[in-house]
């Protein structure tokens, strides 16, 4: 069934099916409609009321009418069950080998763990024409994940695993990756943040996805994640860039401030490092490495004072990017 | 029954002056407050209910016109999640739910089967008086703040510590009981109060809906009320059933939720196709066509309302198995909504058709409930809904039965027995208007929501993508319309409460038994109990007097100019 | 027939034409009264039923952390109340009105043993620590029983969801236990009316409704007991 | 529509009831009520030999011939009008449908995809997000068994 202007674009194998049934049952209801409607428009003129004519009483009914328009419909209903189940089965099977990615839903970001360890935030590379297969729980509250142009959706919910799968279709372009939305209402940061501002809000929880060649994920899956490619310099510089990179994209920014002034959601991290910090309960410890790592880890190991009922999530991020994060934090302070 | 034993050691009735009227019989706030007269009490629940739809109301253009751009317009996004919450929390349990069964159905029922009163008399009082308590619960969680949990109260969302969604929680479980306590009186009463001559074939159609819907708020509404006692007493003490912090399953809340909730879309749609019957054969002075399938269609409805309720749930993470059985199930649910929609059709062929307010809406009825029904076989058959779960075409799809279904049965029941509620006519020009503009408002406003839904853009956010805006605008649009229809409604029925002409008996010439008493019923319903010969559709058995739409006194001159001739 | 010649009208409302139309409204709308009871307990059935397919071992454990003895009397009496409900009906249909507030005194006593024997289980399981959810933390003689149970059971450890089952313990004995409190006010009311002399052959409705709750609180506890006390 | 003396139709309704209610003697009672007893009796004895699967099984059935008894006599739904008896049959099938569909969801939920419902990562073991921190920390379902002072773990029952 070729592309219509009701629908996204078709970028999954199940999309035409898909949009096949939605386009059959668009103009079954269409045809539908138009009947019921036009034989009660066609009655109430043929019948309106005149001087002179009298409503013919109503006999007892037609049992053979009635027994049609019970038993008829039931044919389409069957039709739109098995169909619907059979793509339905399709999806929820997935075949044997796919490329996995874990998922992990949180208030207001999408987590991506390739099958290589590399973490993405917001975005995640997927091969093209490759049975992918996501297995997402969530940390906090309930999210879906959904990915209009693949016709998919299903839940992620905390304490369990569910998936989905799909193959794409298209390779996608930097300026037009596929966009994955949160479907599953998950509230949002209270106060006064923008709402608009990505990843403060259940609207704004979304993720692109980078449809790229077999070839280049093969790549990517051997050799891992490093600084991005716009980060370029000598050693420090590409440090920094890569920490100012993963504080964007991981979300860090909707509740740690950089400025030296904004103190929510989260501390500010601008003359944060190498400094001293009041802790909940009265302690205090010195913002080192080797703190700063356990705050992303185990946030919730040592929390410091005025923030004890702020739940952040744990970044599992790998040591290198732990390192450009701080060198990042850092970089504030110079 | 306590409550009615407590009224057991009642003296004789009072006599009641034959041409008494419920409105004035009594005087005072105290009686009204006191009073265990049905139609009192259904007026009661009717101010109550369209105070509510108004704020309800408000809200919904609050959220329109966030809306309007993609960005922030007027608020933040943790205000736009409450007001979208308090939008479904108050149009659900404060204003759809009691609509017609509590307010049109007190108001009619006992009268149409010919009984004095309900079965329990101070039950019903009882339960508006539940309803007034559970109104000011949620009024204090709007004052708590923070209230941002949506209508359905997921879990773990719901049951975080920041928010208030205790207090609107204890609300809906008070509500609950109120609809419980409605509910099983309506059944008792049509088991026990139908008038001689009153039997089952003869039962009006709209009794028949609310009997069906009783069946529902008896059996549905106690499985609302523990879950939400098992929330709230995991909010209190962290007893820990649903939420996974504490070893909980977020998805055996949706269970338990949508168990109530999508029987409680049968509560809200049946009493809406029960007005439907009625209007329609009024003004097509014809009886309706299949009487008794359609009658057995709202019990059907009724009973497979309970069986689909996993079809809320296909995307949530339950099995595989469930999924199947509830979309197979759900399908058949399109079969009693189409019986009743075939009927209808020809009950208006060879019929006598004019087109006053009542019968514009429920004739807009037929078409709306039309597109929300064929939409919802969008959502039933499983590949579709994967794509369109939890979208716009969602919010469209239960608007077009919620409000094109159940708000404009609603308003053709208040247009048509608005003469026997208060016995005044009101303005039909104006009256014509207003539907004009709320029909139109209505579907511009949610048709453009489909495409938005199927278009992929999900509900409940407070931005999206450029994308969408002129469609968002398209459909913020058409709520100001709608809004703008609703206020000229109300200045009409305001002018016909001040200064309306006083109405017959029977003004549409109906056969059906309502209208067969004073223009403002007796406090007894009948001044005389009345003895039912016929159906309430038979036209063709009514008498001229009957049938008479005048005042009593035009009756008279209309004898004597027949016995001069 | 409203007013008739002998004396019906002293309990017959206005909206009624006669004592049997008004009987058989009060007996339906009891019935459909404990129809909703049940569907509101269905719920805590249904959660239990999950959460014991799910997580046998901490509902194995949990039970033998109950005493079944406790829940064994307690049964007793509650049906032995059963018995003086019904005989309290019957007394009042029959027109003897000492024995019906004899009975209903005796309903009243006994339920108020059940919840007698209630506090004590509830209170030994405060003092231990099997609180519900998130405040269970068992601690003593708490440690003691648990490792008994898990030892007489052949579950080798300490089950997570054994709050869970503590939980629902709570919440559907509470619940049960907030219907025997509400029908002991009743009843004390039913003897109150009795006392004046209200009931008699022909009109003991209100005895005969309130028995009727009675015996729905019974039912619930019938089932409550195996589940709760009694899992291998 | 006619008027009429409202007293000649006091019976036009199918489902009056009889006020005169069948009084039931004292003696079916007492027998009710040892009935009662004997299946508690029962319940506790089935209790204490151990039937392996079957324990569920009759413990529910059992319960079920309580309150049966309960109903039919002690309610007299024996008595009572048929509706009466539909009304409290209804809510019994709906209880049972509303558990009989809830757990056709949570009995089967990792079934077509080893993970999809599970809460356990089938390969790693590992345990899915937003698990309760409780479960994480002993790494499962079961807590080690906590070590006793010595004096008190003695005078339990060990023995098997």
């Amino acid at each position: 069934m070729n592309q219509s202007a009701q629908l996204p674009p078709q970028l999954s194998t199940f999309a035409p099916d898909v949009d096949w049934m939605y386009l059959f049952l668009f103009w079954v209801s269409v045809a539908s409609f138009v009947a019921i409607v036009g034989v009660m428009v066609y009655f109430v003129f043929r019948y309106r009321r005149r001087p002179g004519v009298d409503a013919v009483p109503t006999g007892h009914g037609n049992t053979a009418l009635e027994i049609a328009w019970t038993f008829l419909p039931l044919i389409l209903l069957v039709f739109l069950f098995h169909e619907g189940f059979r793509v339905y089965v399709q999806e929820s099977v997935a075949p044997q080998n796919t490329v996995d990615i874990h998922v992990r839903g949180m208030q207001w970001n999408w987590e991506f763990t390739h099958s290589n360890g590399v973490q993405e935030f917001n975005q995640a590379k997927i091969p093209v024409h490759t049975p992918v297969r996501m297995i997402m729980s969530s940390s906090d509250v309930l999210h879906s994940f959904y990915v209009p142009d693949f016709r998919i959706k299903r839940d992620v919910v905390p304490g369990m695993y569910s998936t989905l799968w799909f193959e794409a279709t298209e390779l996608s372009t930097p300026e037009h990756p596929v966009r994955v939305f949160c479907a599953e209402y998950c509230g949002a940061a209270r106060g006064g943040t923008n709402g608009a501002e990505p990843n403060t809000n259940h609207s704004t929880m979304m993720a692109d996805l980078h449809i790229i060649p077999q070839a280049d994920y093969a790549t990517f899956l051997r050799e891992g994640g490093g600084p991005p490619a716009e980060c370029t310099g000598a050693a420090d510089d590409v440090s920094v860039c890569w920490g100012q990179h993963i504080y964007e994209q991981n979300g860090c920014r909707a509740c740690h401030g950089v400025d030296g002034a904004t103190q929510a959601p989260g501390p500010n991290w601008k003359g944060l490092f190498g400094h001293d910090v009041a802790l909940e309960g009265g302690a205090s410890v010195t913002a080192d490495e080797a703190y700063i790592r356990q705050s992303i880890l185990e946030p919730q190991a040592q929390i410091v004072h005025g923030f004890g009922n702020i739940n952040m999530p744990p970044y599992h991020l790998r040591d290198q990017e732990i390192d450009a994060v701080i060198a990042y934090m850092r970089s504030l302070d110079q | 029954m306590t409550v009615e034993a407590e009224a057991a050691i009642h003296a004789d009735p009072h006599h009641i002056p034959a041409d008494a009227d419920y409105l004035t019989y009594e005087r005072g706030w105290k009686s009204w407050l006191t009073t265990v007269d049905h139609k009192r009490i259904g007026v009661m629940y009717l101010i109550s209910i369209l105070l509510a739809f108004f704020a309800g109301g408000v809200f919904a253009l609050i959220l329109r016109t966030e809306l309007l751009t993609p960005g922030r317009t007027i608020m933040e996004a943790d205000t736009y999640n409450e007001m979208f919450t308090l939008h479904g929390a108050i149009m659900v349990f404060l204003f759809i739910i009691p609509s017609i069964p509590a307010a049109i159905g007190n108001f009619v029922l006992p009268i149409m089967l010919g009984a004095k009163d309900v079965a329990f008399p101070k039950l019903n009082l009882a339960s508006l008086y539940i309803y007034w308590v559970g109104a000011i619960f949620t009024l204090v969680a709007i004052t708590q703040g923070h209230i941002d949990t949506g209508w359905t109260f997921y879990t773990p969302y719901s049951t975080r510590a920041d928010n208030s969604a205790i207090w609107m929680t204890i609300g809906v479980f008070i509500l609950g009981f109120s609809s419980i306590l409605t509910g099983l009186n309506f059944i008792a009463t049509v088991h026990t109060m139908r008038g001689p001559g009153m039997h089952w074939r003869r039962l009006p159609l709209f009794i028949w809906g609310t009997y069906a819907t009783a069946v529902i708020q008896v059996l549905a509404t106690p499985v609302l009320a523990i879950t939400l006692a098992l929330l709230a007493m995991e909010k209190i003490v962290g007893v820990g059933v649903f939420d996974p912090a504490l070893g909980g399953d977020p998805v055996l809340f949706q269970h338990f939720f949508w168990f109530y909730s999508h029987p409680a879309v049968y509560i809200m749609i049946l009493p809406g196709m029960a007005i439907v019957n009625e209007v329609i054969a009024t003004f097509s002075r014809r009886k309706i066509f299949g009487y008794m399938f359609i009658a057995m269609s709202s019990v059907a409805l009724a009973l497979l309302g309970f069986l689909v309720w996993g079809h809320h749930m296909f995307v949530s993470g339950q099995s595989e198995y469930a999924t199947m059985v509830f979309s197979a199930l759900t399908f058949l649910v399109a079969i009693p909504s189409g019986v009743k929609i075939f009927n209808w059709l020809a009950t208006l062929y060879q019929g006598s058709i004019s087109l006053e307010s009542p019968m514009l809406y429920s004739l807009a009825f037929i078409a709306l409930f039309t597109i929300g029904g064929l939409t919802g076989l969008f959502l039933g058959t499983l590949s579709t809904d994967i794509h369109l779960h939890d979208t716009y075409f969602v919010v469209a799809h239960f608007h077009y039965v919620m409000v094109g279904g159940t708000v404009f049965g609603f308003l053709s029941g208040l247009h048509y027995w608005w003469p026997k509620i208060t016995g005044r006519l009101y303005d039909e020009r104006w009256a014509r208007v207003a539907f004009s503009l709320v029909f139109i408002g209505f579907n511009v406003t949610f048709l453009s929501q489909f495409v938005l839904g199927s278009r992929g853009m999900p509900r409940r956010y407070y931005s999206y993508l450029d994308q969408f805006q002129p469609l968002h605008m398209t459909s913020s649009g058409g709520a100001y319309v709608l809004g703008v229809g609703f206020l000229v409604m109300a200045v009409m029925f305001a002018k016909s409460l001040k200064s309306g002409e006083k109405a017959g008996r029977n003004p549409w010439g109906s056969a059906g038994y309502e209208w067969q008493t004073s223009p403002r019923p007796h406090p007894h319903n009948f001044a005389e109990q009345p003895v039912f010969t016929r159906g309430p559709y038979d036209y063709h058995l009514a008498s001229e007097r009957e049938l008479f739409t005048g005042t009593d006194a035009e009756w008279d001159t209309h004898v004597a100019k027949k016995a001069e001739a | 027939m409203s007013t008739d010649a002998h004396g019906n009208s002293k309990f017959l409302q206005h909206h009624y034409d006669t004592p049997a139309q008004q009987f058989g409204a009060a007996k339906l709308g009891m019935w459909l009264f404990l129809a909703q009871e049940l569907l509101f307990f269905s719920g805590l059935f249904v959660a239990y039923g999950v959460y014991r397919s799910w997580y046998p071992d901490a509902w194995v454990v949990g039970s033998h952390l109950l005493d079944y003895r406790m829940g064994t009397a307690n049964t007793c009496v509650l049906l032995l109340s059963s018995f003086t409900a019904v005989m309290a009906v019957r007394s009042a249909q029959t027109g003897n009105q000492k024995a019906t507030g004899n009975f209903l005194l005796a309903t009243i006593f006994l339920a108020g043993c059940f919840m007698v024997v209630k506090y004590f289980e509830y209170h030994h399981k405060f003092e231990v620590g099997y609180l519900p959810g998130q405040h269970f933390a068992p601690h003593g003689e708490g440690l003691v029983e648990i490792v008994a149970a898990a030892r007489e059971t052949g579950v080798n450890g300490v089950p997570f969801h054994l709050r869970t089952f503590f939980g629902l313990y709570f919440v559907m004995t509470g619940i049960h236990g907030l219907h025997v409190l509400v029908g002991m006010f009743v009843m004390g009311w039913m003897w109150n009316r009795n006392r004046k002399g209200e009931f008699s052959k022909r009109y003991s409705t209100p005895v005969e409704m309130t028995a009727l709750y009675w015996h729905l609180v019974d039912i619930i506890w019938i089932f409550l007991f195996p589940l709760l006390y009694l899992i291998d | 529509m006619t008027t009429e003396s409202t007293a000649s139709h006091s019976h036009s309704s199918p489902d009056d009831g009889e006020v005169v209610s069948h009084i039931a003697s004292t003696r079916r009672h007492v027998i009710v009520l040892l009935g009662l007893l004997m299946f508690t009796a029962l319940t506790v004895g089935a209790y204490n030999i151990n039937l392996g699967d079957w324990n569920l099984a009759a413990a529910v059935i059992i319960s079920t011939c309580k309150s049966a008894l309960v109903v039919w006599f002690f309610m007299e739904l024996k008595d009572d009008v048929a509706f009466n008896r539909v009304i409290f049959l209804g809510a019994v099938i709906f209880m049972g449908l509303f558990m009989a569909y809830t757990m056709n969801d949570t009995r089967y939920r990792n079934i077509v995809d080893a993970y999809n419902g599970g809460r356990i990562d089938p390969r790693t073991g590992e345990l899915a997000n937003g698990t309760a921190a409780g479960i994480v920390a002993q790494g499962g379902e079961l807590g080690p068994l906590p070590t006793l002072p010595a004096g008190e773990a003695d005078g339990e029952p060990a023995q098997e």
